[in-house]
């Protein structure tokens, strides 16, 4: 029950949170309010029982990608966005095609939950930090290491990309 | 204890709203932010199908989305610093020439 | 449950009045401690030793008028020393300063997230104190930025910068600690504490990780912009950094939540290095006060880290800032690696 | 392979040549002269030092594993149809090997000291080392493709030098004119493949011939006639007869050891190889042998008599190798194998040195190769003089030179043959006449006399030294050491195959008799020593009258031969423009095909359907790319849109699925 009324309120937070980044026409706010979801995720992953996604949740993407975000917009001092021309296209076909995509992931879980699915919560067997470990450094590897290299080439590519030329 | 259906619910609107923003945001950096939005629901996914399933390995692939994000982010917004350069704009629709 | 629930908020209302009750004698202490080094007297005007001077300074702080410039960004002008404050405080609930509290039928535990039973602790408490020092960034990037002043956005920026690369050496270091312990719980890296190596020596990790303990106390002042890494608020440079534009309670806010990270860090270099609340403890108290001797220990512990920092306060020189980049990234991140490499190859071939 | 099979590593000998220009066409721009050469030279040399091991071992192998066959990739495998990358040697490839690389080297040397200030030295040696591989995957291949490989490949190493000063115009032609009329030939052979596989599902010699010799005689006498119709069609093509022949004068505008290589003594031959190696199905054609012998005998005829009316060395040269390979195919069209075979090899000799000797008189003369301009060189170049008098001997069928040899043992067997006749005989024999005079008119007008000089500069210009005219100088050791090795042979060659009649064992008709005794001429029985001998010294008279006549109208009397022209003005006009017969063709065939092409096959099919078509794919498609354009706006915001579209189409679909 307690879990239901944590998950309802954060999944409010999490919707009004990206909402309000629509809403918003400054990009810092727009920022902000990802922070929020990001927070209110992090509650989710917590309520789902996987703590360690919950605190890399908020470490990586809260507290390195997010304030990288925030520092370019600071950096350029990007103001109120400017309304420009109307693009026909995403109005008359992107913003239909989201309201089908959003009737169809509703359709689709209406008809998911009248095939009685268990509800599902922090399991105690599950998601400690020594067997996400024992998955990422055994099965996973391959994969971690390789991502490693993506990391490092981003950073490469961040820095080729950002500084100014030579001359 | 929470229902698959009502995460994976959750997931959908923020992934929608997500796309949403994409389509009517003019910022470059405001549609960054919402391909953010998007990763972070597909992520909800993943966990709550791991919690669904007992199994961690939709955890790990969590993780592996980060580090995809977290570089997408470093190279994404070096390339909005490249072209505020030249442009100077952040607005996508004047953004919409491959040469200056 | 409903008495977990109202345990916790118990708990939480007495430590944050006794973490602020802690900043505010800090303040005194620091002016005391810094005045007798520079042969001068600190405050004295105020109560015997000047003891009363926190509260004036806080009746002062609160009585001021609260001056808002104009142009600035006025909703993120507000919600920065808020946010800074808050997640300050908030370190503190993870951390745990004792054993467990007999209360007759209830156990509970010296910490405001121990489990309901009191004994258990959260299994990532290390993680969730990294993450909300990581968070603590946008307190002072977005104080910075919405005071719309360019000394206030530079030394913002310097912060910012600042912080997010010793978060790195921060949190290498305490893998050296994470990898001898075995765990990330705080509680279950202290219970590990206990004991002597050969009897005699305090079974601290600071031994052991003496390299990681300097990395870690290096970081730590670069972290909460202490001196010698005080470039973000340089006067010289940047008159008073990103809180420039602020004044009154929003100054003040800015100022606790400074010593209040202070206090974080200290406590978790205790907890990690130095044994946390163990100690000799005298069997022959009764049980509800012998529960209150490890908070002693461990508050002598931290009030020793808080010293430390003053003392370093009144010695030290300011660094300039690429030479703190350059130490940063070049020396104490490599060093922090190079220590996690060379300690997790002794656990291994120990195990 | 275990190790009792012996192992011969024929696929050393093409490889190395190949190897060779490999060497030479990629990096031979970077090195000095010398290298280019040594490594032209090395790589050949390996070559013939790998030939003549491998030969040597197969004289030891047992009778029963000749055809000796070496399998090594395969190269195509389609359905019931399979080709091995797969070496044949038996005893005639083997001769066929070290006549090519023998032969080879010898001019790879020459050419060393001859190309020597010309430019383009490397290309040169590269695309000579390129022939050698194609002329040896020629003559080992084990199945009529490989060899059609290697038949095609001559052809472009032959295109590539004789087009080798690509500057001059006439060059560039005459490789053209080669490549186009080899093309010619090439279709033929191709059609005989296909007719060849359609019969007997295989290309591989081996099956051919086995399938060959358990057909019947009566039900298969067409197809094979077809065939082997179609295959002399090939063979005329390459080995420059009537009518495929008219490439082959004009392919002299290449440098000379080329000319002596591939125009001479190797490339021409193939033809002849071919209807030797094809023995099995030419014999079980009678109608088609009797083609082979009448096309042979006409073109010798025909080929000697435009030879007496040239002026240009070697274009009496060139006419001379036409007629001699006529006599070949003559040989072949009576059944003679073995006589077409041993014909090759001594003519690979002696005309090569002919060459050899006629390039080292140009390069004596600095380009001259206008006969009318030489003269009186004897003393000048003594050593050229007496190999020249050697191969002239030779050719002329003096005994006991080599051509003396071979060519008596064609005209004997065109003769006694069961498919030989009179007629063929006498053909033959005027023929030898003939070559007789041409022969020692070129070798008068050479040598003998009073230099005469040129009236109007240089007259081909082929042979561009700066060196202008009057220096006459003998060649450097390096171009005569071949002369004199080849003189040598010249000489000696005939003598592996003397006739019983003369004592000898005929030799090399028995040694090569188990490749080609199919051909039942049964050239070892006749038992008519008498008769031969007659023969022989019939031939040798003819061949005396020839130079008598040469020596009167061209040492003697040195104005009969205007007074002879003018008299008979019409005749040698039309002699010496070679009976017009590229006139001719190109009257029958190149005009209607330019003709065609350009007002029908550009005009109506290319420009009026083929680029129409393309023309307005290209046009609609800028159409459409105009309206589609439109979407590609470069406005993000739009593009997000078409995402979301096809990210609802593809969730409906799914979802649509689902429910299915």
């Amino acid at each position: 029950m307690l879990h239901l009324i944590l998950f309802f309120i954060f999944a409010a937070v999490c919707i009004a949170g990206a909402i309000n980044l629509l809403a918003q026409s400054h990009p810092i706010n727009s920022a902000l309010s990802l922070i929020v979801v990001m927070g209110s995720l992090a509650v989710l992953y917590l309520l789902l029982g996987a703590e360690f996604v919950a605190a890399i949740q908020i470490i990586i993407y809260a507290g390195a990608v997010m304030v990288l975000f925030i520092f370019v917009i600071m950096l350029l001092n990007a103001g109120v966005e400017e309304h420009s021309g109307k693009s026909y296209v995403a109005w008359f076909i992107g913003i239909p095609s989201v309201t089908v995509l959003v009737g169809l992931a509703v359709y689709s879980l209406v008809l998911y939950q009248e095939k009685s699915a268990p509800a599902i919560g922090p399991d105690p067997l599950l998601g400690s930090v020594q067997e996400i470990a024992h998955l990422l450094f055994g099965k996973f590897l391959l994969p971690f290491e390789v991502t490693s290299v993506l990391i490092l080439i981003a950073i490469m590519g961040a820095v080729v990309l950002a500084r100014r030329g030579e001359s | 204890m929470v229902p698959l259906a009502y995460y994976l619910g959750l997931s959908a609107i923020l992934f929608c709203l997500g796309v949403l923003g994409f389509l009517i945001k003019r910022n470059i950096i405001t549609i960054f932010i919402c391909i953010e939005l998007m990763l972070n629901a597909v992520n909800l996914s993943f966990v709550a199908f791991s919690a669904y399933l007992k199994n961690l390995n939709a955890q790990v692939f969590v993780f592996f989305v980060m580090v995809v994000a977290a570089a997408e982010a470093a190279v994404g917004l070096a390339i909005i610093i490249a072209v505020f350069r030249t442009r100077e704009t952040l607005n996508v629709d004047r953004v919409n020439l491959l040469k200056l | 449950m409903l008495t977990y629930i109202v345990i916790a908020a118990i708990k939480s209302l007495v430590l944050i009045h006794v973490l602020l009750g802690a900043v505010a004698y800090t303040v005194w202490l620091e002016r005391k401690v810094v005045g007798h080094m520079q042969n001068r007297w600190g405050p004295t005007r105020v109560g015997p030793f000047g003891l009363l001077q926190p509260i004036a300074d806080g009746v002062k702080f609160i009585l001021k008028e609260d001056l808002t410039p104009p142009h600035v960004y006025k909703p993120l002008f507000i919600l920065a020393p808020m946010l800074s404050v808050v997640l300050a405080l908030t370190s503190i609930a993870i951390i745990p300063l004792g054993n467990q509290l007999p209360l007759g039928r209830w156990t509970t535990a010296f910490q405001i997230t121990s489990s309901p039973t009191g004994t258990g602790d959260i299994n990532i408490g290390l993680l969730v104190l990294l993450g909300v020092t990581s968070i603590a960034v946008y307190g002072i990037a977005l104080a910075g930025w919405s005071s719309n002043n360019k000394y206030s956005l530079l030394g913002s920026l310097r912060a910012s910068a600042q912080m997010i690369s010793y978060e790195l050496s921060l949190g290498l270091s305490l893998v050296g600690v994470l990898l001898l312990a075995g765990s990330l719980s705080l509680r279950q890296i202290v219970d590990n504490q206990a004991g002597r190596y050969f009897g005699v020596l305090p079974h601290w990790y600071v031994f052991p990780q003496m390299i990681a303990f300097f990395i870690y106390l290096i970081s730590a002042y670069a972290e909460t912009n202490r001196i010698p890494f005080d470039l973000p608020e340089a006067e010289t440079e940047l008159v008073a950094g990103y809180h420039t534009e602020y004044s009154a309670m929003k100054f003040a806010m800015f100022f606790m939540a400074e010593y209040a990270n202070m206090f974080t860090v200290a406590c978790v270099a205790t907890l990690l290095f130095f044994g946390g609340w163990h100690g000799p403890i005298p069997q022959f108290l009764p049980p509800l006060v012998q529960a209150f001797v490890p908070l002693l220990w461990f508050a002598l512990k931290v009030l020793v880290f808080i010293f430390v920092y003053i003392w370093v306060r009144g010695t030290l020189p300011r660094f300039r800032y690429d030479q703190l980049m350059a130490f940063g990234w070049k020396f104490l991140l490599p060093l922090a690696i190079a220590n996690i490499i060379i300690t997790s190859l002794i656990v291994a071939w120990l195990s | 392979m275990n190790s009792s099979e012996p192992n011969l590593y024929l696929w050393l000998i093409p490889l190395l040549p190949l190897i060779g220009a490999a060497i030479n066409g990629l990096f031979g721009h970077r090195f000095s002269k010398s290298v280019v050469a040594t490594v032209g030279l090395v790589f050949v040399a390996a070559a013939f030092a790998m030939s003549a091991w491998a030969s040597a071992q197969l004289l030891h192998l047992p009778q029963s594993k000749i055809p000796y066959i070496e399998d090594h990739l395969p190269w195509i495998a389609a359905g019931g149809f399979h080709v091995d990358f797969s070496f044949y040697l038996d005893q005639l490839s083997m001769v066929m090997i070290l006549v090519v690389t023998g032969v080879g080297f010898l001019i790879h040397v020459y050419s060393v000291g001859y190309m020597e200030h010309e430019g383009g030295y490397y290309r040169f040696f590269s695309y000579l080392n390129l022939f050698m591989f194609f002329m040896l995957t020629l003559v080992l291949a084990s199945s009529y493709l490989l060899m059609f490989v290697g038949w095609e490949g001559v052809g472009l190493a032959s295109y590539l030098l004789i087009g080798f000063f690509f500057k001059k115009d006439s060059a560039a032609n005459a490789g053209k004119k080669a490549f186009i009329v080899n093309r010619i030939g090439d279709f033929g052979f191709l059609i005989a493949m296909f007719l060849m596989f359609q019969k007997f599902g295989s290309l591989n010699f081996s099956d051919v011939f086995a399938k060959v010799s358990r057909l019947s005689g009566e039900s298969s006498a067409g197809i094979l006639t077809a065939i082997a119709l179609l295959l002399l069609l090939g063979a005329t093509g390459k080995s420059a007869q009537i009518p495929l022949y008219v490439w082959l004068p004009d392919a002299m505008e290449g440098p000379t050891p080329v000319s002596a290589l591939i125009h001479a003594a190797t490339m021409v031959t193939a033809g002849v190889y071919m209807v030797a190696r094809s023995n099995f199905i030419f014999s079980r054609a009678p109608v088609a042998l009797a083609v082979v012998a009448v096309i042979g005998c006409v073109t010798a005829l025909f080929a000697a008599t435009i030879g007496m009316a040239q002026t240009d060395i070697k274009r009496v040269l060139a006419y001379s190798t036409i007629s001699q390979l006529g006599y070949m195919f003559l040989a072949c069209g009576v059944a003679a194998y073995s006589a077409a075979i041993f014909h090759l090899m001594t003519h690979a000799f002696f005309k090569a040195l002919l060459f050899l000797c006629a390039g080292s008189v140009i390069h004596a003369l600095g380009g001259e190769q206008d006969m009318r301009n030489m003269g009186g060189l004897r003393k000048k170049i003594p050593v050229t003089f007496w190999t020249m008098t050697i191969g002239t001997f030779a050719i002329a069928g003096f005994p006991p030179l080599a051509g003396f040899f071979s060519k008596d043992e064609i005209l004997f067997q065109s003769l006694v043959s069961p498919y030989g006749t009179k007629i063929l005989w006498a053909m033959g024999l005027i023929t030898a006449g003939i070559t007789s005079f041409y022969m020692f008119r070129l070798w008068f007008m050479t040598f003998f006399g009073e230099r005469r000089k040129a009236e109007h500069g240089a007259g081909h210009d082929d042979h561009g030294h700066a060196n202008n005219g009057d220096h006459v100088h003998e060649s450097p050791l390096i171009m005569l050491a071949p002369l004199a090795i080849l003189a040598f042979f010249s000489f000696t060659g005939g003598w592996v195959n003397i006739p019983k009649a003369l004592g000898g064992g005929n030799r090399f008709d028995q040694f090569l008799a188990p490749v080609l005794n199919a051909g039942a001429a049964a050239t070892a029985e006749h038992e008519n020593p008498g008769l031969e001998i007659g023969l022989a010294l019939t031939s040798v008279f003819v061949a005396s009258i020839g130079l008598a006549i040469a020596w009167l109208f061209y040492y003697k009397r040195r104005d009969l031969p205007g007074k002879v022209t003018a008299a008979l003005n019409g005749v040698y006009t039309l002699v010496r423009d070679k009976y017009r017969v590229d006139e001719l063709y190109n009257w029958l065939f190149v005009q209607p095909v330019i003709k065609l092409s350009r007002n029908f096959l550009w005009q109506q099919v290319d420009v009026g359907t083929i680029d129409a078509m393309v023309n307005e794919a290209a046009d609609s498609a800028q159409h459409i790319s105009n309206e589609a354009r439109r979407m590609q706006s470069g406005n993000i915001r739009s593009y997000a849109g078409w995402v979301a579209l096809g990210a609802a189409v593809v969730v409906a679909y799914m979802i649509w699925a689902g429910l299915q």
